[in-house]
């Protein structure tokens, strides 16, 4: 294993705190317990949004935090989801007496994580609601199972229920907002190679030259099935017709798209599959009226990239292009 | 009363279960690296390491319970994932069974691990079968129970319990995962024992093997 | 070799045509011959700003190409410079009567292309002036070498002189912003692994599981030297003490300081690296006033980061905070 | 005149050119691994497929110069890098050095391959030493010049340019490189033959062997 890092269990601290020192204009890092705040937190008036998880899928969550998006959000280690120690103050420091909305990807861990920390944020007098992201196709859904994977659906939410807070929606109305955007994204990803985690110090997982893994997620675990690798065309079909079938895209539909690379993807071969993404919805008559191309939810150094599509209205579209200013993602502002 | 359980028994569980933890790390990382994500090793060796940190550094809890309940506090303050709030309840919950009792008797032992099997099931709504530690805490539950009720010992119940762990951690090699983070997996998760399973029954060994030094 | 691609020598062509189509806010791609100008191209009265050079870089150049940087990139073949008929025609386009600078990034290949383009399009009328970006420490520079290679001080000459252009200066005032970034900016890389170019399908070189290659360049070449692998810490000293020591960077200075993932870092281990570096540039009493982590030059999907330290004054200050708008710096607009 | 070489000549020079590269297409881009940025068999591949689907396309030029001519605006256009336009430097020179006769002698074809080696050295600046294609082409125009002065036939002058080029490739082994990409390597770009100078033999032994054919 070479990484750029120090101390494996350092990493998060260590990164974190550059973080904070590169965005200093934009965010205030708590290094003890661990989260970070968007500079002017808390918002008078304005519902907070908190966000948080494993760390190393870099921007998210702490490249989101700032006007327009995240109030706060709370990093765990490698892979594993924040506790409620930390989830709790960080949900209290940006709460602005409009009450607070927890953004949540559907594991386990986060779940269990973000509901003791509501629980006793309520206790000390904040209110708090939570939406749980769960838009990865590749896992199967059932009342029986742990559901599917929040993964890139959670940057639209971010970035959507941030704008609805900023207008100044109340916890309810960004609370709708934010399960709006949930309902209608679908996501779907693919590793040509493994990634490694710190203190693991060897691949999740093997893949040979000729193999590729469909229906990855955000934490190099292995996905759904292991095929033949084929060309990029190929492979963006097979992304894209899941999501297209559990959307139920049909002519006249609307779209924001996310071509997400997992974070050892060069840009040029995400926008290979963005163009042919561009052509299969050409096909079906479906519009692509903003898209992202790039790394915004990833898997350490994995290669490989996901899909991810939200059928918008008008309104989502509009708090879409509202001003936002985070490390990550900015525009208006 | 002979062979019961006291404070300092529960420290030394508390303790042994860190050494143990610690030397497993590896291995419970790479169980979770096949069918999960590779933390479980290192999730639990960073809760249990500030178990013993927190051990060492506060004044001596004066029950088994305000052993449990303090190791209950720092799991769910430094594990995170899925295991921190499992663990996290199952020793609070286990804590709460020992009521301010100064001693643990062998039917409050078996008491003890049945509230924390339960405490982790009302958390993660798993049921037995779906491959994960809930299939070694069970037919803990259950071996300890009979043990305590056929008149076993306190450190004989425990030992119930652990070699009960272990056969339900090495059941679970062939389930297909329905909970956790396993069951992104599908098919693909057969063939591979769940690493919670197999943590579960390392606690219980070294709550046994505590137990049983003490009255060697 | 794995890689999101169809046919390897279609790499360029499909990534820049899905470019476009990401982009057409912004952009307008010219397909053959193949070169990328801003939408508004071009802009009367203003200095057009063109650089170019071999692809495998990305976001470089294209991602830079909008308001407040260049008005067209030209891309050669992966790590190929581009060739005088890509660059005359994207010269031309984006004169708007004030003339056009080419920003050209030290390589013999880009040099002779560029200059051979600028004779023609001199020919054709247009007024053209040239600088060399030649920022890289790691190259011995003499007289008798083809001299330092250009690398991620090119993002700093693009943005601070694109926003000279933007503010109005004539063609002289803008080539001479752009040399003084030229002389006022150094950088050093380092690679964990090679990258692999498409047509080669091989990795550049190989590198053994406890070494890493000090002085790489962006075109998968090997380093100057080979050492064993050290901690993040450690390698960002030897990057930042050749920059400093070729800067002369003393207390008081300021800078702007980029540090630069290769394509296949995570964004966390960068921000490790920034932490380092900002730590040792307090210790030294120099300045950072703003800074970039992240992908913004890269090698295809090279495991590795750079650093880039330009030392400004308070005028180069102002241009750099001015409005840029383009797919991957955009900030005031 | 006997053993003069026509127009058509020059074209089944380039067509073999061609294919000769695209042969060795692997070998080069390997060479440019090593000690460059792996796309120099590819840059000349796509340049020499390029002149081949030009020379088909286009009317058939009506003397050597101008195949020269038409290669030489092909390669420039379409090759890109540093090969580009040294050769395209090199092929325009020749063109010149050839005027509009119909036929090349071999005073003529000693002078053509000057006039392309001092087109590279114009543009490129090496110096014979540097590790660079100019290491091919020297000794390539001297032993032209030598033949053609001993009064060899014109394939005989392309064959002694074609010898000397290999023999220069060979000889770029040991040096440190002082121009283009390899210069960045320093000492490390010792032990390697440069890939322009091998593709520079390439070039002249299709020269030469078609030459030779012609006339055989
Ligand atoms: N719903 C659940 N109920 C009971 N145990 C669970 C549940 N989900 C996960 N687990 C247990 O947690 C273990 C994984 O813990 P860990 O790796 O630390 O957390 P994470 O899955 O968040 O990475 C699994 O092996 C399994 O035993
Ligand atoms: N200044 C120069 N003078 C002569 N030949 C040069 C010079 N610089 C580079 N070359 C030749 O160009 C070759 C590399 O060509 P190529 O790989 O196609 O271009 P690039 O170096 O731009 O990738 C080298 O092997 C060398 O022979
Ligand atoms: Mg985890
Ligand atoms: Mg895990
Ligand atoms: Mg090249
Ligand atoms: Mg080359």
């Amino acid at each position: 294993m070479k990484k750029l890092i120090n101390d494996p269990r350092a990493v998060v601290n260590e990164s974190v705190e550059g973080f904070g020192i590169a965005h200093a204009d934009l965010v205030t890092v708590h290094p003890d317990p661990l989260f970070i705040t968007r500079k002017d937190a808390p918002v008078q008036g304005k519902v907070g949004l908190v966000s948080g998880g494993g760390s190393g899928h870099e921007p998210l969550h702490a490249g989101f935090v700032g006007r327009g998006m995240l109030d706060a959000a709370v990093p765990g280690a490698v892979f594993t989801s924040p506790t409620p120690d930390q989830i709790i103050p960080a949900t209290t420091a940006v709460n602005g007496g409009a009450g607070v909305l927890h953004i949540v990807k559907n594991y386990t861990g986060d779940v269990l994580n973000f509901e003791t920390a509501a629980e006793m944020a309520e206790a000390e007098g904040v209110a708090v609601r939570s939406v749980l992201v769960n838009d990865d196709v590749a896992v199967e859904d059932s009342l029986y199972t742990a559901g599917r994977r929040g993964v890139g659906g959670t940057v639209f939410v971010e970035r959507i229920a941030g704008a609805a807070a900023e207008r100044g929606d109340d916890l309810d109305g960004v609370t709708a907002v934010a399960q709006r955007v949930v309902d209608s994204v679908r996501s779907m990803g693919v590793a040509l190679a493994a990634c490694t985690v710190p203190h693991a110090g060897v691949p999740s997982f093997d893949l040979a030259e000729d193999e590729i893994e469909i229906g990855i997620g955000i934490h190099g675990e292995p996905g759904r099935h292991r095929i033949a690798m084929e060309d990029a065309d190929g492979i963006t079909q097979r992304l894209l017709d899941p999501i297209v079938a559990d959307l139920s895209l049909t002519s006249g539909d609307r779209t924001i798209v996310m071509v997400n690379g997992m974070g050892g993807t060069p840009a040029s071969e995400l926008y290979i599959m963005f163009r042919k993404v561009a052509q299969l919805l050409d096909g079906l008559s479906v519009t692509i009226e903003r898209s992202l191309v790039g790394n915004y939810i990833t898997a350490l150094e994995m290669q490989g990239a996901s899909l991810t599509i939200l059928r918008v209205d008008q309104e989502m579209l509009e708090l879409w292009d509202s001003p936002v200013h985070t490390a990550a993602l900015r525009w208006g502002a | 009363m002979a062979d019961a359980l006291d404070t300092e028994w529960a420290v030394r569980w508390m303790r042994e279960t860190a050494r143990v933890v610690a030397e497993n790390r590896v291995l419970l990382i790479n169980l979770d690296r096949v069918i999960g994500d590779a933390d479980h090793g290192e999730n639990l060796d960073r809760g249990f390491t500030a178990v013993v940190a927190k051990l060492d550094s506060s004044e001596a809890p004066e029950t088994p319970a305000a052993v449990l309940k303090l190791v209950a506090m720092t799991l769910m303050s430094t594990v995170g994932g899925a295991a921190g709030p499992l663990y996290g309840t199952a020793f609070l919950r286990a804590a709460t069974s020992l009521g301010d009792a100064a001693e643990i008797d062998p039917n409050a032992a078996a008491a003890m691990i049945r509230a924390a099997r339960d405490g982790i099931v009302a958390r993660g709504k798993a049921e037995i079968g779906d491959k994960t530690m809930v299939d070694a805490w069970t037919p803990a539950t259950e071996s300890a129970e009979t043990a305590a009720q056929a008149g076993a010992t306190a450190p004989e119940v425990l030992t119930a319990a652990a070699n009960a762990a272990h056969a339900g951690a090495g059941a679970t090699e062939p389930l297909i995962a329905r909970k956790g983070r396993a069951s992104y997996l599908g098919e693909r998760s057969a063939g591979h024992q769940d690493p919670g399973a197999v943590s579960t029954a390392f606690i219980l060994q070294a709550a046994a093997e505590t137990a049983r030094e003490l009255f060697a």
